[in-house]
């Protein structure tokens, strides 16, 4: 793994301040970020918790290429991608993106870049629990 | 030549496993593949779309399976 | 101040971790965040460290108008924006916004919005200090 | 009437105060306050620019100055 990124898929719970640390670069003016929460509902639906399951080994070389690309498209200093695997519950968080750089607007973009792409392409299955059922999120038409 | 396939999410549920080994002929593409899996397991038609990876990466239906791949059925990703 | 934005202009650290709290809303699906951070040079030159100065009633009113606005502006759920004053290190945080929203976009586009906004209009001012003198940055033509 | 004027940033270091009373006829507007400002401070034309508020909002030029208004005089922000 390159040394200015970060890559993690994990059981455990994520850790913010860990992802910051390691972007923080005193030649950067700023970190942008984006961590993901587990939301109490979709499309009208109360959901109880989530369940997300991955890949491991692919998830882990596609998200690994994500900050590659964003290291190459953006002007930016160094990325930390981390997502959780497992049961989470409301209010917890699934995936943190904290990128550092020189200017602002490299970091912004890149994060954007690394979450959206991350949504498409990455291994990683998660399943919405419902009072009355579960439902694997997109999987169906 | 028998391929060991994984299955994860939605495919893990429809098909009851989380791996089959399947006989397949020298020569056979992602394409043919397909097609025995749609025969074996009409669940699968349930399903919005999927892709194939081979060895941990993405690959499209011209790709010819070899002898030691692992295919992976890849339901549509939920992750972030 | 309305329940869903926080706004701080202080002399102590910042700390992400309020912001995260106070932004964090189960019917949200993430937070996006920028971070500044003290950088080592600037133009070239090694900045040894800073100091923030403000006209503070002034200043907490135009945080409070830019987080008004951007609650207008986007689909986002709640804000927080936190300054810090005085002298400040190498790699320490002067600024912090936090944006939640029901999809990630909205956060990203008001996240960007406060803190290009706060760089045009909040009466703040950051003197750069070197080795050999120091400088009130944007100044000077 | 007499109006208090509050400097920051650069221009109190040009100024070497932090606020000064001044003392205005009713009816003058900021542009007019520059000048007189221009007129005593030459150190201030060293300055890209600089804007105005008055209790604590920002004014353009035009702005008529009141009794018991707070005038203060904004140099190019940087925060964040």
């Amino acid at each position: 793994m390159r040394e200015n990124i970060s890559i993690k898929l994990i059981s455990e719970e994520l850790n913010l301040q860990e992802c910051i640390d390691f972007v923080q670069d005193d030649a950067c003016g700023g970190i942008a970020t984006f961590i993901g929460t587990v939301r109490n509902h979709t499309k009208g639906k109360e959901v109880k918790r989530l369940e997300f399951s991955a890949y491991t080994s692919m998830a882990i070389k596609e998200l690994q290429k994500i900050a590659e690309r964003a290291l190459e498209k953006f002007d930016i200093s160094k990325i930390a991608i981390h997502h959780a695997e497992g049961l989470l519950q409301i209010g917890d968080i699934p995936v943190i993106i904290a990128v550092s750089s020189a200017h602002r607007g490299a970091s912004f973009k890149a994060c954007k870049f690394a979450i959206d792409t991350l949504k498409k392409s990455v291994p990683i299955w998660k399943k919405e629990f419902f009072k009355d059922g579960e439902v694997w999120v997109n999987a169906h038409p | 030549m028998t391929i060991k396939t994984l299955f994860f999410g939605i495919t893990r549920d429809v098909i009851g496993k989380s791996n089959i080994e399947f006989d397949l002929n020298e020569g056979q593409s992602i394409a043919d593949f397909q097609s025995i899996l749609a025969k074996n397991y009409s669940g699968l038609t349930d399903i919005k779309s999927y892709a194939f990876a081979v060895n941990e990466e993405y690959v499209n239906e011209d790709y010819i399976i070899k002898e030691n791949d692992i295919i992976a059925i890849i339901p549509p990703v939920s992750g972030g």
